[in-house]
C-alpha cells in the first residue's frame, strides 16, 4: 500500500477479521460471505462451522483464515453445537459474544434442519446463517433439498436432472416463530450486513437465509459471481426479505423484473434444459414471488 | 512391473495422464495400476500421480517412492519440488519443455536417460487449451509411449478414446505429434 | 501469536511439540495465493473514480481500500469480479506470464 | 449425607456435586429419572446450570460438545438406542480431546425393543477413545461421576469418560448413598479452566483439516493420554479414599489372593459374583472374583497379575460380540496372551435376563467338568 | 468383460450387478464417486432401481431397513462419519436380521477433519453384529459385493454384510476387474425371496417389545447364525471359484507354510505386505503374510492353525482402540491364548499415512530385534 | 353377541382391523386414533411405527393389536423407514399398498422431524400421521416442542413449567409444499377417516396431525378424552383444518367458541396456572386462529 | 394362523422354535384386559337409541356395533368414554365387585 | 441379611411398599436395597417388589428367589402366581385379608408363619383409596415391623414421611393401626 493513497468513504465496515489466503475457489460466493459477516459482526464471535466448503476454507491445522475462535461440528450438528455454546456463555456470564452457527445449505436444509429446528424452537441465543450454493458443493457437486428445480448436478445428471422446486428453508423457519429471519444475497453486502446487525441486536434465534454462488458448481465463470447473484433478485427467483415477530418486509421490491431466462443461462448447470422448462421455472418463479407478495400483504407491516 | 510417476500442477490433468497411460497398458493385456496422491487439490499446486504396469498382479498399494520413469508436465517444477527422489538407476525423465535433455543437470541421480517434447507448442496447435494454459497431458503420453517403449502409440489413441471425454481426436493427434518428435 | 496476525509457517517437530487436538492457531495469511491466478487484474488510476466496489466485492479480500484501491498480488487469485464488477471498467484484465 | 438413592439419582447427584454448567439431555427409558430429576435440580436453583432440553441425544452431545469447548463443564445422560444414536460424536468428542462426563444406563438394544440391562450398548464404544468405568452400586456411581471429572479434566489425559450402570439392577434400585459435602467437593474438584478452549482473546480454529502428516500423532497423543490415565486414575482413587475414605481401584479383586476358580466380570454381576464367591468358599470351592471398573483404558497389566495364578478363569460378558464372544473375554485372553491358565468364557443375562448366585455357580460347576471354551450362554433355552 | 475401474466404481457395478432393487445412500467422500455413478447407472436405466436420495447417512440406512423389510434387495454406501452417523441402524439391522450390504470407504474419523485411510470406522462396528470383509483390490471389491448378497441372504444366516475399501488406496484407484456376464451373476443369486417380510396376506409386527424371556434367545440365534457363516462363507466361496475361477478365503495366506516372520494384516496394507514378503524373501528371510478378509465373523480357528507355527508374529492394524491396542491385534492374541509363538502389535497408517514395503520391513526388523509389545507406532514423529 | 340384536347405520366404517387387548391405557386416545386409521385404511396397509407409545400398545413378542404389517422403527426413523417400504414396493410393483408412518408428537416434532422433512421434500408416497399427545409419554411425560405454554410435564416441572409455543408442525410442514396436509381429532371420527381417504387417493406425501389426548399424561379421567379432545377444537386451540395443494381450508368453523380456560382447567396438567397466564394463553390462541384465518382468507379456495 | 385372527397363547420352547427375529404373529386378542377394570359400563337397552356413539369412541374396541350395542366384557377396559359420550346417558357405571 | 419379596397388583403400590420398607431401616442404620420386578408395569398385572436389608454392605444385584419374608398385597393372587416359591423354611407371609392365618394351606412350602391383617378396611378407615381401590401399601407395614421385627413402627412411620408425597399422616396412622391389629 503505497502511502500517498488517501482513503475513501466505504459503504461496508472497514475491518477485515477474515484474512486472505484462504482455500476457497476463485470467486468462491461463501468467501465473501463470511468476509461480510465478520465485518458485521466483529471479533467478539464464536463461530460454529458443520463440514461444509468452510470446513475447509478456513484452512488446514495448524493454520485458520478467520480471526475469531472457530468450533468445526459434525455436519448434522451446527445448531446444536451452537446451542451448546451460547449456553456456555451464559452459565459463564459472557455476555458480549455472539455465537454464529454457519452452514452451507446441505448442513440445514438436510442432514442439520432437526438440530436447527429444535434450537430455535428454544429459541437459543445465536444466529444461524445458511450460505446457500444450492449443492453439496464440498463433496463435489450432488444435489441437496436446495437445489433448484432443472440443475444438474452429479447425482442428478443431466438425463434425470433434479425435479420439484427447492425446500423452502424460510417458510419453514419462519413457522417457527423466532424473533427474526431474513434472506440476503451476496450480491447485496450491505442489506446482509445490516441484517446481521439488527440480528446481533434482538435476544433469542436468529436465522439468514444467504444466496451465495458457487463458480464450480455452478459452472459459470468465477467472475460472474456477484453478477448471477444479483441476477437471482432482479428476476424474483431470490426475492430478498425479512420476518421479524412474524411481520413480513420485502426489503428489496426489484421495478424491471428481469425474465429468469437470463439468470439460467447464465449458468452451465441448467444448459440442458428445453424451452419448455424455462417457462415453467418462470411461471413457478412468479408463483412463488406472489404468494410472498400475499403474505406481506396479510402479515406485513400494514396488514 | 514398471513405476511411473507424474508431476504437474494443478489443473494440467497428471491425473489423467496416469489414467490414460495405465489404461493403455491395459489394451495390451498388462495389469496397470493409477492413482493420486490424495490430497485437497488447488489450482496451480504442484500435483503427483502415480502409474503401475506389470505383467502379474499388482499387489502393492502404497504410494510409488522409486520410480522408473518420472513425466514431468511442468518444467517450471524442477527445483521447487524434489522431483528425481527414489528415480531408480538408469530410469527415464520425460519433460514437457522446449530445452534439450542435454541443459538438464540431475546429477544425484543415477544415469538417467532425459527427454524432452515441447507439448504446449504442441497442445497449443491442437486447439488443447488456451496459451495461458495449455492443456499438455495427452501430448506427453505419446513422448512416454516412445521414450520407455512401455505401451504402443496406438494403445495411447484408443485410450485417449476411451479416457477422455471431449476434443478425443486432437488429443490423440498431439499424442502422436509428441511420440513422433521426442528428443532424447 | 495468534491466526489474527500475520506470521510464519508452523512447523512441528512431532506430537509433543503440537497441541493435543487440532486446534490451529496460525493465520492462513501465510498461504500465498497468487499461484492460483492466470489472470491479473489492473487498476488504471486514470478511469478510477474510487467508488471502492472492487473492494467491497473482492472474496479473498486482496484489495485494499485506498483510493484509488491497490492490490494485494500476493493474495489475488485471479477470480475477476473486481473487473467484472468495476462500473467504470477501470480494472483490466493481463495473462500471467509464467 | 447419606441418603437412599437410586442409581439414576445418585448419578445426578454426583453430576449435581460437580456444580455442572450446562447440562444437555434427551430422555430414555431407563435413564429417564436422571433427566427428570435434573430438571427438577434445576428448576429448584440447587444447581446453576443451563439445562438445554434438546431434540434428540445427538444433539445432546453436540451441544455438550459446543459447551464444553467454551470452558464449560457439561454432563450429559443416555442409554442404549440413545447411545448409539450419539456415535458419530461419542469419537467426536474424544478426539476433541473434551473431558465430558456422561452416565450411560446399559440396557439392551433393538429391535425387537427391550428396556432391560445388557452392556452392548457401551461396550460397542470400546474404539471411540472415551474413558469408561461400570458401577457395581449406587455409592459407586455418586463417587465415580465425581472422579470421573477429575480424571477426565487433567491436563496430562484430557478424555471423556463414561460411566455405566445397569439398567434397573442399578438405575432403579435403591442403596444407601454417602453424598459429600459440597466445599469438600469444591476442594476436590476446582472449577474448570482449561487451556484450549473458544477464546476470543486467544482465538483458535478446533477441529481443522489435518493432514496424514499430523493426523497419525494427534492420534499418538491420544493413545498417550489414556497411557497416561492408567497412572493418573490410582493417584485419583487414591486422593478420594484420603478425603472420604472410600476405596477404588481401576479392578478390584475379592478373595483372589489363593483363589483356584476365578470369575472376572463387571457391573452388578459382579456384586452378586461375590456373594456367590462367598457361598462357594462356605462349600469348599476356592473361588474369586476380580470386577473391572476400568474398561478404557483396559488394566491390562493389573489383570494379568493377578489372574495369572489361578487355576482357572471364567470371563462373564453381559453381552457378546456376534460372530466372536464376550468383549471383556476377548481383551482379557489378549491381556493373557502367554499365560496358560485356562480361561472361559460365559454370556449372562443379555435383555435384562437376571443373573443369579445359582447362575455363578453352575459357571464354576461347568469350569470344573469341562475343557476351556470361549462362548458358553448361561440359561439359554435352545 | 475386463474394465479398468476405480475400487468405487467396482463397487458399484457389484451392486449393479447384484440388482439391487433399491439404492438409498448420502455423499461423503471419499465415497462420492459410487453415489454418483449409481446416480449415472440408474439414470441410464442400466439399473431399474429406486434411488431414493435421502437428507442423511442415518435416514440411508434407515430407508434400506424399511425397503429389505418390505421384500426389496437393497444397497447403500457410505464411510467414516456417515458410517457412524449410522450405527443405531447398524445395530438394528443385524438384530433385525436384514441382508442388506453395505459399502464402507475406510476413512478416519474427525475432528480433525481427514478425509484419509484408516479403518478405525468400521472396526467400531464390530460389536454390532455385521459381518465385515476387507478387500485388498479392486477385483475383490467387485466380488465381494456379489458373494456378500448371496451370504447375507442365505436363510440359516439372515445377517447383513459390510465391505470395507481403504479410502483413495483403492477408492480412487484403478485397476483391471473382470466383470461378470448379467446372466451367469443371475444364476449365482438368485431374486431376492426372504420368508420374513411385511406382507398383508401374512401381517407380522417386526422388532416389538422383547422381554427378557425371549431376547436372550434371540440373541443366541444371532450368534448362531454367525457360526453358520463360518461353514456357509467357505461354500460360497467354493461355488464362486468354481463358476468365475477367483478364490477366495475368509483369511488368506501368503507363503506361510514355513514363514518365521509372519505379518497379520488387512485391506490394501496386505497387498503391499505381501510384495514386501517377497522382497525380504529375495533377502534370505523367511517372511509370510497373513490377510484377515471377514473380520466378523472371526475365523478365530483358522488363523490359529496359520500362525502357531510360526516363530514371530506380528499384526498391523490401520487402527487404535485407544487405552488399549490394535482391534485386530487383539482379537488375534484371543485367538491364540495358549500358544507361545511371540506377538507384536503394529499401528500404521492412521489418517492416511502411507504404508510402505520398507515400513513393513521395518517390523520385521523390530521382531527380530525387540521383544514382544502391543504397540509399536511405525513412523510415528514423537 | 347376541343373535337376536340388529344392525344400525354406522357413521364410520364397521370392518375392525385393530384387535382389542392392546395395551393402551385406559381412555387412552392414540388407541382410538389407530383404530379409525385401520378402518379407513384397511388391511392393504403397512405401518410404520418408532419408539412410542403404540411401538407397546401394539403389544410384547409375539403379539400384536394390528391385522397388518407393522415394521418398528428406530425413534427418530419413522419416516425414512416409510420411504423404504413406499419405495421397495413401487420397486416389486405393488401399487395397491398404502405405506402409513405413524409417530407421536416426540418421534414427529423433535427426533424425527428431519427424516420426515426430507422424505416429504422427496415427495415419498406415503401417509404420515403423527399423533400428537404433547409430551414424551411412553418414557413418562417429559416435554416434547409440542408440548403447549404452561403445561407441567416431569421435565417441565410446576416451578418451571413450558414457555413458549408449541411447534407448529403444520406450517412447517405446509412449508415443503406436498400435495395433503390437514388437522384432525380423534373427537371427530368421520373427519380424520374421510381425510386418511382422501389422502389415500392421492399420490405423494400426505400429512396429517391428528389431537389424540393422554389422560395419564395429562392427568384428566380416562373417560374426559373425548371430552377434551372436542374443547380443544371448540376453543380454537386445536383447528380442525387442510391444505391441498397450497389451498386452506378450516373444515370446522366453531360458531360459539369456548374459553380456553373451559380447556385447560379439565386438565391436571395446568392446574398451577394463575388466572394471567390463562388470560395470555387466550390470547395466544386468537393470535394464531386469526393468524389461520388469514392464511385462508389469502390462501383458500376463493383466494 | 396370523395376527388378523384369535388365537392361543404362543409358547416357544427356546430358540430353535423362534423366528429368526423379533417378528410377532399372534394377536393381542389373547390378552384379556377385563382385569384392568375397576368400574363396568352397562347399557341400558330402554335408554338406548341405538345412536351408536359409544361404539364409535370406545378405545379398545370392545363394544360390538348391535342395536343395543353390546359390550365385550372380555376386553373392556372400563375407561369411561361410552358413559360420558353418550348423549343419552344410556349406560351408568357399576364399580367391580373384585 | 434378609430378604423380602412383595406381591400385589400394579396400581396397588407394591413398589413403594418395598421402598419405604428399605428407607425405613436404613434409618436404624442398616443397610438396604430396594427395587422392582423390571418389567412395563400395567394396571391389574401381577407386580413384585424386593427389599434386601442387612448390616453389612449389600453386593448381591439379582432378584430375590429364596426370600425370608412375603409380602401379599393382594389375596387374589394367592394360586393365581406361584407365590411362595423359594420361601425359605420358616419363613414369615403376611398377608392382606380378611381371613385368618389358619385357613391358609401352604403346603409344600416349610413350615411358615403366616400372619395376617385387614389392610383393605385398615386403609378405607383412614381415607386411603377407593372401596374398589383400597391403597393397601403403607398399612400392611406396620404388620410387616410387628410380624418380623426387622424394624420398628415408629421407623415406618418416619419412612413414611419422607417417601409418601400425599396424605402423610393417614398412611403413618394406618400403618400403626395394622401393627396394632396383626394376627398370626
Ligand atoms: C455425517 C456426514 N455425512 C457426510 C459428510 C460429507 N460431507 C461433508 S461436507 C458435505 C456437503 C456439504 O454441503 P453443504 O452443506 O451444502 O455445504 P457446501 O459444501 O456446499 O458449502 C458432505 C456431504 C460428512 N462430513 N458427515
Ligand atoms: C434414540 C432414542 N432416544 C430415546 C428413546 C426413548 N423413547 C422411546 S419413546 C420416547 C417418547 C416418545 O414420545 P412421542 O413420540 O411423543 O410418542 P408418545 O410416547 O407420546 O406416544 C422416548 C423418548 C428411544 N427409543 N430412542
Ligand atoms: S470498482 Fe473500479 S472505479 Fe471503483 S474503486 Fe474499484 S477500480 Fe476504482
Ligand atoms: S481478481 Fe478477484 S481476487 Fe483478484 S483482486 Fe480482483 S476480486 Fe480480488
Ligand atoms: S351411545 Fe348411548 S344411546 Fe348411543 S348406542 Fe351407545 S348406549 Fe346407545
Ligand atoms: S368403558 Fe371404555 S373400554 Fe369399556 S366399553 Fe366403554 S369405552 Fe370401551
Amino acid at each position: 500500500m503505497s502511502a500517498e493513497t488517501k482513503k475513501v468513504r466505504l459503504t461496508l465496515p472497514e475491518n477485515e477479521v477474515m484474512s486472505p489466503g484462504h482455500l476457497a475457489c476463485q470467486g468462491c460466493g461463501a468467501s465473501m460471505a463470511m468476509r461480510y459477516a465478520l465485518k458485521a459482526l466483529g471479533r467478539k464471535t464464536i463461530l460454529s462451522v458443520p463440514a461444509c466448503c468452510w470446513a475447509v476454507i478456513d484452512g488446514p491445522f495448524p493454520y485458520s483464515a478467520v480471526g475469531v475462535p472457530l468450533q468445526q461440528s459434525a455436519f448434522e450438528a451446527a445448531a446444536a453445537t451452537a446451542s451448546g455454546i451460547t449456553n456456555a456463555l451464559k452459565s459463564l456470564g459472557k455476555d458480549d459474544i455472539t455465537t454464529l452457527a454457519w452452514a452451507g445449505d446441505g448442513g440445514t436444509f438436510d442432514i442439520g434442519l432437526q438440530a436447527l429446528s429444535g434450537a430455535v424452537e428454544r429459541n437459543e441465543n445465536m444466529i444461524y446463517v445458511v450460505y446457500d450454493n444450492e449443492a453439496y458443493m464440498n463433496t463435489g457437486i450432488q444435489r441437496s433439498s436446495s437445489t433448484p428445480h432443472g440443475a444438474w448436478t452429479t447425482t442428478t445428471p443431466v438425463k434425470h436432472y433434479r425435479k420439484g422446486q427447492k425446500k423452502n428453508i424460510m417458510e419453514i423457519i419462519v413457522a417457527h416463530h423466532i424473533p427474526y429471519c431474513a434472506t440476503a444475497n451476496i450480491a447485496y453486502p450491505e442489506d446482509f450486513i445490516k441484517k446481521l446487525q439488527k440480528a446481533k441486536s434482538i435476544k433469542g434465534a436468529k436465522f439468514i437465509h444467504l444466496f451465495a454462488p458457487c463458480p464450480t458448481g455452478w459452472k459459470h465463470g468465477p467472475d460472474k459471481t456477484v453478477k448471477i447473484a444479483r441476477l437471482a433478485t432482479e428476476t424474483n427467483t431470490f426475492p430478498i426479505y425479512e420476518v421479524e415477530n412474524g411481520v413480513y418486509k420485502i426489503n428489496k421490491k426489484i421495478k424491471n423484473v428481469k425474465p429468469v431466462a437470463e439468470y439460467l443461462r447464465a449458468q452451465g448447470r441448467f444448459r440442458h434444459l428445453p424451452e419448455d422448462e424455462l417457462e415453467y421455472i418462470q411461471s413457478m418463479v412468479n408463483k412463488s414471488y406472489k404468494r410472498l407478495e400475499k403474505l406481506e400483504a396479510a402479515f406485513g407491516e400494514s396488514a | 512391473m514398471v513405476e511411473i510417476r507424474f508431476h504437474g500442477r494443478g489443473g494440467q490433468g497428471a491425473v489423467k495422464a496416469s489414467d490414460v497411460l495405465a489404461m493403455a497398458a491395459f489394451l495390451e493385456g498388462k495389469q496397470v495400476q493409477s492413482f493420486p496422491f490424495f490430497g485437497v487439490e488447488r489450482r496451480g499446486a504442484p500435483v503427483t500421480a502415480f502409474t503401475r504396469i506389470s505383467d502379474d498382479q499388482i499387489r502393492i498399494h502404497c504410494y510409488i517412492y522409486d520410480p522408473d520413469v518420472l513425466v514431468i508436465l511442468d518444467p517450471t517444477l524442477i527445483g521447487a519440488v524434489p522431483l528425481t527422489d527414489g528415480l531408480q538407476p538408469n530410469g527415464k525423465i520425460i519433460i514437457n519443455t522446449q530445452r534439450k535433455p542435454e541443459e538438464f543437470d540431475f546429477s544425484g541421480t543415477e544415469n538417467p536417460s532425459v527427454y524432452t517434447v515441447d507439448c504446449s507448442s504442441i497442445a497449443l496447435k491442437h486447439g488443447l487449451g488456451s496459451e495461458a494454459a495449455p492443456i499438455v497431458n495427452t501430448a506427453i503420453l505419446g513422448a512416454v509411449a516412445k521414450a520407455t517403449g512401455l505401451v504402443g502409440i496406438d494403445s495411447i489413441a484408443e485410450s485417449i478414446m476411451e479416457k477422455i471425454p471431449v476434443k478425443q481426436e486432437k488429443n490423440a493427434e498431439a499424442a502422436r505429434e509428441s511420440f513422433a518428435q521426442l528428443m532424447g | 501469536m495468534t491466526k489474527k496476525d500475520d506470521q510464519k509457517p508452523i512447523v512441528f517437530e512431532g506430537a509433543s511439540d503440537m497441541p493435543p487436538m487440532s486446534a490451529s492457531q496460525g493465520s492462513m495469511s501465510v498461504n500465498k495465493t497468487a499461484s492460483w491466478r492466470s489472470i491479473r487484474p489492473i487498476i488504471h488510476e486514470e478511469k478510477c473514480k474510487s467508488c471502492m466496489i472492487c473492494w467491497k466485492f473482492c472474496p479473498e479480500p486482496a484489495i485494499f481500500p485506498t483510493s484509488p484501491p491497490t492490490i494485494n498480488y500476493d493474495y489475488c487469485k485471479g477470480c475477476g469480479i473486481c473487473i467484472e464488477e468495476c462500473p467504470f471498467d477501470a480494472i483490466t484484465s493481463e495473462k500471467e506470464g509464467k | 449425607m447419606k441418603r437412599v438413592l437410586t442409581g439414576n439419582y445418585a448419578a445426578a447427584y454426583g453430576a449435581t456435586a460437580a456444580k455442572v454448567n450446562v447440562v444437555a439431555a434427551y430422555p430414555i427409558t431407563p435413564q429417564t429419572t436422571i433427566v427428570e430429576i435434573l430438571s427438577e435440580i434445576v428448576a429448584n436453583g440447587e444447581l446453576n446450570a443451563e439445562f438445554i432440553k434438546v431434540e434428540s441425544e445427538h444433539s445432546a452431545l453436540a451441544a455438550c460438545i459446543g459447551a464444553q469447548s467454551a470452558g464449560a463443564r457439561t454432563y450429559t445422560a443416555t442409554s442404549s438406542q440413545g447411545l448409539a444414536l450419539m456415535h458419530e460424536l461419542i469419537h467426536w468428542t474424544a478426539r476433541a480431546r473434551l473431558p465430558i462426563v456422561m452416565t450411560n444406563v446399559n440396557r439392551a438394544l433393538g429391535p425387537g425393543w427391550s428396556i432391560w440391562a445388557d452392556a452392548t450398548d457401551s461396550v460397542s464404544q470400546r474404539d471411540t477413545g472415551w474413558m469408561q468405568v461400570y458401577c457395581e452400586n449406587n455409592q459407586e456411581v455418586y463417587d465415580t461421576t465425581l472422579m470421573a471429572y477429575k480424571i477426565s479434566e487433567h491436563a496430562d489425559i484430557l478424555l471423556p469418560t463414561l460411566v455405566n450402570l445397569d439398567a434397573f439392577f442399578l438405575s432403579h434400585t435403591s442403596q444407601v448413598v454417602d453424598m459429600i459435602d459440597q466445599d469438600r467437593v469444591d476442594a476436590f474438584l476446582p472449577t474448570y479452566a482449561p487451556e484450549y478452549k473458544l477464546d476470543i482473546d486467544n482465538p483458535r480454529s478446533f477441529g481443522s483439516l489435518t493432514s496424514p502428516d499430523h493426523y497419525y500423532e494427534f492420534s499418538y497423543k491420544m493413545h498417550k493420554a489414556h497411557e497416561a490415565a492408567k497412572q493418573i486414575i490410582p493417584e485419583v482413587h487414591a486422593q478420594f479414599a484420603k478425603e472420604f475414605g472410600r476405596e477404588y481401584g481401576m479392578t478390584e479383586s475379592y478373595r483372589c489372593d489363593d483363589a483356584e476358580y476365578l470369575l472376572v466380570t463387571y457391573g452388578t454381576i459382579a456384586g452378586t459374583t461375590m456373594d456367590a464367591v462367598d457361598r462357594m468358599r462356605d462349600k469348599g470351592i476356592k473361588a474369586g472374583a476380580l470386577k473391572i471398573r476400568y474398561f478404557r483404558p483396559f488394566p491390562s497389566e493389573e489383570v494379568r497379575s493377578i489372574l495369572k495364578n489361578a487355576i482357572k478363569v471364567g470371563v462373564i460378558d453381559r453381552m457378546i460380540s456376534f460372530g466372536h464372544e464376550g468383549a471383556f473375554f476377548t481383551e482379557t485372553k489378549a491381556a493373557m496372551y502367554g499365560e496358560t491358565v485356562p480361561l472361559y468364557g460365559f454370556i449372562a443375562g443379555l435383555g435384562g435376563r437376571d443373573v443369579s448366585i445359582k447362575d455363578i455357580e453352575s459357571m464354576v460347576d461347568k469350569m470344573q467338568a469341562e475343557d476351556p471354551s470361549n462362548l458358553i450362554w448361561i440359561g439359554v433355552k435352545e
